[in-house]
């Protein structure tokens, strides 16, 4: 009852004006998304009030299919994605500061952090079954479409007819050169991270920042691969290769690729963050959830990528 | 007012009238507060329910007869569909049912302060008015060249969702659902964290009340079907950027119906997520109102795990007209079939809590006992539309709108009020007016039977959904239909009539545990309403001896 | 339990029976005797069309079957509910049993329902393999959706020109005598008593084929050819409308289908898909040959 | 600490290492390949190397032609018996009816779907590119085969017609293929 003195390890937080702005952040940045890849393009007299608001980009929807160029980018949605991005960014800076100085003072008792861990759990379940959409997607191009379509029976036997059996115009993506190179970059950063975990256990801090720093290296040149890659590819559309962004395959695999490298990159802050606070002298040898949290999300990075490594690029391979 | 026992108890003010409660701004915008985010969900509720039963009453106001009468253009008309379907689904039971009484009541029941991540849950709310906002502005910006609004049913099926609709509106709803989707998903964290980490001392998983089982079911379909429809839409929002992606353009080696698999792999677990917590609180109720424990308490939890679990494994026989393969569809047809298994086991052992019981027919045994009898209507004709052979002449008539109308229209939403009213004074401190409070229930009942009995019979004869306009032969049963509407719309209003006069007018204070007997659960061993943060000494749960 | 107050229990019990009784018999007497619509919806009807070929005929019987059991499933229920309700209201039953376990009834309440399942099951996955399973066609039509109206061609006739079936509006239809928004100014004509393979396919958007009394939707995807069947064996004209929403005028693509006797066909294919000019007389034996068909059938 | 400067140097060695591995593994793999012959398959299936069974079906050809693109595009012949693994060559023609080049590209299915998985092409003209001139016609061949391992699915045996539908869209803009010559007349993408 309400005349106790608080008797219990749980943690009840004030009121905090975080989750409120981040409602807002994500209105600003879903509105920027629409503008900037949408436009915002209604019929002549249709829309007073965005007439009014953007009357500098408005276009008008001719037929059923919105014009081809100019659209990407107009609008000035940029703007509003930019402030969005930001807008977000600040909100989570200063909302995971409050957190950081919550541990600091004590907050985290043994009980919430075991609560903390079901939350990080939890929330790589959810990203492990965002990742199931885009590998069924792939599943499907590979396997289910091309059944419908017609297909060799023996491609479950071998990997090479299992390439074979797409559709002409399908083809994958070289697996040995680049993305292998990758998954060992993933893999030594998987090593290295663990190192840093391990390293501050043992109250060796100078091991542990080696060992993130390293971490937050081998995941930057990942994204830096990733991107060359990347640039390849587009460079290979334009010599008449275009297999990229425009058929189904193409699709599933720059946005399932995508979509991991933006992971990377999330990990990548996350583990960066990590680093700094440990420079600062904070996550304790017998307290670092952060770092944990950092840890598994990481590992989790990896294990989609050995997933995408083996399906997308092997499976696919060409010659 | 009939005297409830405890209800013409005063409640003393002191203990929770200044206990550390923030200011206005503070208190409401930047909550932390279970309760307080748990009202806010109830008061977005009770609006998005405002703006979908308008679109709702809109379209039988067109379909009274035949002809076109109100509408602008037809365009128009399947805005009204659409919107109508997801404001109803993401922005009125699910806030309601899960962010609402799931908020208030979780915590209390399994004998936490708090929720786990009391920063996030607020997060998890204010996502939706973001969401809510995104949706509105899809009806004032270009759809399809036919208009305003995006027509495409809240299915969103390409190329109709696609090349069908090119303009902004679409975007915005992919915007909006993706935000709400992440807010369901930090929700679900939530509940998650604080049902496994948070229960009191002594309180077992097989000892936990069943709304908390069901909002840990609901929490985990949650968790792992909306992931999926993230991904859908944002393939979706990709393919309709101009040279962007191909997943379902069959020009480009794409599958359009490829979507419909990603749609329904989360949406038929979703209509689960929008029924089961409605389980949860019937249970309750039954149990209070009958004076006695639940009728095989084990069997309840774990039919509702068996739900979520063969929930993820049904999904295409939304499907069955599309052109799959017919083992496909007899693989199908056969997982559907056993869904009832539990069902069944649900309404039984809610029929068996009742038996020997003392019944008292209260508001909230009102709406739980319909919402039985109206869920069993429409669970067998589920039956019916599990048959993949019958479902091809079914697919997509009324007679499927009277079925998920019955589940969710007459079970969720039953489920919603006879929560609503259960807790009404737990909630609020204060007690409705019983006379209101039943005319609204008979209002409701019988003007939502109306409306969507005869839909049964539509759809037998043959009339496809969507429709605005319908041959002459349809006209009589959409005559019944409509009228249905003006008296639910009538039971609505007693509700808000029903809400004034109990908030505003009167104000009749409750004691703490104001239904008597039959309700043993945490929340009516606190004040009414609960101290703003109760609990600062945990409860400790004693083995009951009569349980197992 | 109390020592039964016998009045209640008894007035309970007949209360109940008599409730499940009227429920039930009302359902399936209502339910399943309502007006057929023949090929068309029935006026303020409420059962399925009338049945017009084997599938659907056997839909229907597997319709009713369900019917029946989830008729006797809503009768019982509430039968059990109305005793329920007045036998342990608070004023007959004060004091509550407090049991919660019955091993024995709820094995029965998990097993029944799926004994019953069983039941529907067998006869559904009969029929749905039965719609499934093509026989040998002696002919072909293919269906195309388009926003917002419908084409059929026969892909074996040469001299048959793609049909745009396109809606009436209420004044054509009244002017031709056909229901508004079912009525088409061009029909799909074909054969009674022969298998007809049909090919649904879409160039926009997706529709939806339907003809209730055929017990036929198909669904028509862009880049996607799907096939059913159908076999009618009344003449007669069967009317059905658009059922995957496709846009504004999805209620206003409505599907007309002629059947007409295999001579009758003939004569149209004869003359170029025109029933106008008769034709000299064809045999009736091979008649179900139009020019361009050849041997799909051995 | 010497056991973590130990681990400290074990790892940095096996870092390099696969650092090594990963930009050696291009020549690598090519040296591989050249010696193995393993990798270089083509894209459609191999030849037809299957036996012929005495079961025939029917194939039948079925054409569409999607929304916006004014072509007309039939086959040239509406069916064809064929023999389970016997090679069959049938023949599109499509032709541009409008007055400007216009570019479109064919997918294609099979119906019953359970008999898809055993219709294989070995030539085919789907997702490729199709440029026309205004008023120009092209015949577009596709070689097929039916799978004789048809034959022992006992679902299949009613399975006496295939169809192979093929339908035309209008490419968009710049999306497949490089710009040559013939497709620098894009089709407006509507």
């Amino acid at each position: 009852m309400a005349g106790h003195a608080v008797e219990h390890d749980y943690h009840l937080i004030p009121p905090s004006p975080w989750p409120f702005l981040s409602g807002l952040a994500a209105l600003v940045w879903g509105f920027g998304m629409v503008v900037f890849f949408a436009g915002l393009v209604p019929r002549t007299g249709e829309s007073p009030m965005l007439e009014f608001f953007f009357s500098k980009g408005l276009d008008s929807l001719q037929d059923s299919y919105r014009p081809v160029a100019d659209k990407v980018g107009a609008d000035g949605g940029w703007i509003l994605l930019v402030l969005g991005t930001l807008f977000a960014a600040y909100v989570m800076f200063g909302w995971w500061k409050d957190v950081a100085a919550e541990s600091r003072a004590g907050d985290h008792t043994p009980v919430v952090d075991i609560g903390l861990r079901y939350g990080m759990i939890m929330f790589i379940m959810q990203e492990a079954m965002f990742f199931v959409g885009w590998f069924w997607m792939f599943f499907e191009l590979g396997l289910f479409h091309k059944m419908r379509a017609g297909w060799n029976t023996d491609v479950l036997e071998n990997a090479g007819a299992y390439a074979d059996s797409m559709a002409p115009g399908i083809k994958g993506v070289e697996p040995w050169n680049l993305p292998l190179m990758n998954t060992i970059i993933l893999l030594l950063s998987g090593t290295t991270v663990t190192w840093a975990h391990h390293a501050l256990i043992h109250n060796d801090r100078k091991g542990a920042k080696w060992g993130l720093g390293l971490t937050v290296a081998l995941g930057l040149l990942f994204t830096f691969v990733q991107g060359y890659e990347y640039l390849e590819l587009f460079h290979e559309r334009t010599e008449g290769h275009p297999w990229i962004s425009t058929d189904a395959f193409g699709s599933a695999f720059f946005m399932a690729t995508g979509f991991h490298g933006l992971h990377v990159l999330i990990g990548t802050i996350f583990l960066a963050v990590m680093f700094l606070r440990l420079s600062k002298g904070g996550l304790r040898p017998e307290k670092h959830f952060g770092l944990e949290a950092a840890a598994w999300y990481w590992h989790f990075v990896d294990v989609v990528w050995l997933f995408l490594f083996a399906f997308v690029y092997i499976i696919f391979a060409v010659g | 007012m009939v005297a409830l026992p405890g209800e013409n108890t005063p409640v003393e003010p002191a203990g929770y009238a200044d206990d550390g409660k923030p200011g206005f701004f503070a208190r409401w915008f930047y909550s932390t507060n279970h309760k307080d985010i748990g009202t806010l969900y109830l008061i977005f509720g009770i609006i998005s329910g405002l703006i979908g039963g308008f679109l709702s009453f809109m379209m039988r106001m067109e379909l009274a007869a035949p002809g076109i009468d109100y509408f602008a253009s037809e365009h128009q008309y399947l805005v009204y569909v659409s919107m109508h379907g997801l404001i109803m689904i993401f922005f009125m039971v699910m806030p309601a049912l899960i962010g609402g009484f799931g908020n208030w009541f979780v915590p209390i029941m399994v004998g936490a302060p708090d929720m786990a991540f009391p920063r996030m849950n607020n997060l998890s709310f204010w996502l939706l008015p973001t969401a809510l906002l995104c949706l509105l502005i899809s009806f004032f910006v270009p759809g399809s060249a036919s208009g305003n609004g995006f027509g495409g049913s809240w299915v969103m099926y390409p190329p109709l969702s696609t090349t069908g609709s090119p303009g902004p509106a679409f975007d915005f709803i992919i915007i909006g659902l993706l935000a709400a989707g992440f807010s369901s998903i930090f929700g679900a964290i939530n509940f998650i964290t604080t049902i496994l980490n948070m229960r009191a001392p002594g309180m077992t998983m097989h000892k936990m009340p069943l709304f908390a089982w069901a909002v840990l079911v609901t929490a985990f379909l949650l968790l792992l079907a909306l992931p999926v429809l993230a991904a859908a839409l944002f393939m979706l929002f990709t393919d309709r950027i101009d040279g962007g992606t191909g997943f379902f353009d069959p020009a480009r080696g794409g599958d359009p119906q490829m979507f419909q698999h990603l749609f329904w792999f989360f949406g038929h677990p979703e209509v689960y997520i929008m029924i089961l917590p409605a389980f949860g609180i019937v249970s309750h109720i039954i149990s209070t109102f009958s004076k006695k424990p639940i009728f095989g308490y084990l069997g309840m939890a774990y039919a509702m795990v068996a739900i979520g679990v063969v929930g993820f494994v049904v999904w295409a026989h939304h499907m069955y007209t599309v052109g799959m393969d017919v083992n496909l569809k007899a693989y199908f047809l056969a997982a559907t079939l056993v869904i009832a298994v539990p069902t069944g086991v649900k309404i039984f052992s809610w029929l068996a809590t009742m038996w020997g019981g003392s019944i008292r027919y209260s508001i909230p045994m009102q709406w739980a006992l319909a919402f039985i009898f109206l869920f069993v209507v429409g669970g067998v004709t589920g039956v019916m539309l599990a048959n993949a052979g019958v479902d091809a002449y079914l697919h997509d008539t009324y007679y499927v709108v009277a079925h998920f109308h019955y589940v969710l229209s007459m079970g969720a939403v039953f489920g919603i009020f006879a929560g609503f009213y259960y807790w009404f004074g737990k909630m609020f401190g204060v007690q409705y007016n019983k006379w209101l409070a039943g005319a609204h229930f008979w209002l409701f009942f019988i003007g939502v039977n109306v409306i969507f009995f005869p839909q049964h019979f539509l759809g037998l004869n043959g009339m496809p959904r969507r429709y605005i306009d319908y041959p002459e032969e349809f006209a009589i049963w959409n005559q019944v239909s409509s009228f249905g509407a003006y008296i639910t719309l009538a039971g609505v209003a007693f509700f808000f009539l029903m809400l004034i006069e109990a908030l505003l007018i009167s104000r009749r204070r409750v004691g703490d545990n104001y239904w008597g007997e039959g309700a043993t659960t945490l929340e009516w061993t606190l004040s009414s309403p609960p101290p703003y943060h109760q609990f600062n000494v945990l409860p400790r749960i004693e083995d009951n001896k009569d349980e197992h | 339990m109390k020592s039964p107050r016998n009045n209640t229990t008894i007035i309970a019990a007949v209360l109940a029976v008599l409730i499940a009784l009227v429920t039930f018999i009302g359902l399936v007497t209502i339910g399943l005797g309502g007006e057929r619509g023949m090929g068309m919806p029935a006026d303020g009807g409420y059962f399925l069309q009338d049945a017009a070929t084997p599938v659907m005929e056997d839909l229907t019987t597997v319709h009713n079957m369900v019917f029946y059991w989830i008729s006797g499933i809503t009768a019982f229920v509430m039968a059990l509910m109305v005793f329920i309700m007045i036998r342990f209201r608070e004023k007959a039953n004060p004091v509550p049993s407090k049991t919660t376990h019955n091993t024995a009834i709820e094995v029965v309440w998990t097993i029944a329902p799926v004994l019953i399942l069983l039941f529907i099951a067998v006869p559904s996955m009969q029929l749905l393999y039965f719609q499934d399973k093509l026989p040998e066609t002696e002919m072909t039509v293919k269906a195309v959706g388009n926003t917002w109206n419908w084409s059929y061609t026969y892909p074996d006739l040469e001299n048959i020109d793609e049909i745009i079936s396109n809606p009436l509006d209420e004044i054509q239809a009244k002017a031709q005598g056909k229901p508004f928004l079912l009525g088409t100014d061009a029909q799909l004509v074909v054969p009674v008593d022969t298998n007809v393979k049909v090919l649904v396919t879409s160039i926009n958007n997706m529709h939806s084929w339907t003809v209730p009394s055929f017990g036929i939707k198909m669904d028509a995807v862009p880049g996607i050819i799907n096939e059913t069947w159908f076999r009618a064996t009344r003449e007669g004209v069967f009317y059905g409308q658009c059922s995957e929403i496709c846009g504004i005028k999805h209620y206003y693509m409505p599907i007309e289908v002629n059947v007409v006797s295999k001579a009758e066909y003939a004569r149209w294919v004869a003359n170029d898909g025109a029933f106008t000019t008769s034709v000299a007389q064809i045999n009736t034996d091979n008649t179900l040959i139009g020019s361009g068909q050849t041997a799909a059938q051995k | 600490m010497p056991s973590n400067r130990k681990t400290l140097i074990i790892l940095s060695a096996v870092g390099v290492a696969m650092l090594g591995v990963g930009f050696a593994s291009d020549p690598l793999y090519d040296t591989f390949c050249k010696v193995t012959g393993y990798g270089g398959t083509p894209k459609i299936a191999d030849d037809n190397l299957s036996e012929v069974l005495d079961r025939t079906v029917t194939v039948e050809f079925d054409s569409n032609v999607a929304q916006d693109l004014p072509w007309k595009f039939k086959a040239d012949q509406r069916r064809m018996d064929v023999q389970l693994g016997q090679s069959g060559l049938a023949y599109y023609t499509v032709k541009n009816t409008s007055d400007e080049a216009l570019t479109g590209v064919a997918n294609f299915n099979v119906m019953p779907i359970k008999a898809a998985p055993f219709f294989v092409k070995t030539d085919c003209f789907c997702f490729e590119e199709q440029t026309i001139q205004p008023g120009a016609e092209m015949s577009l061949p596709v070689i097929f085969f039916v799978d004789p391992q048809l034959d022992e699915d006992k679902r299949l045996d009613d399975v006496k017609t295939i169809t192979l539908s093929y339908t035309f869209f209008p490419a968009e803009k710049g999306t497949l293929s490089a710009p040559e010559p013939a497709a620098q007349t894009v089709p407006a993408t509507n």
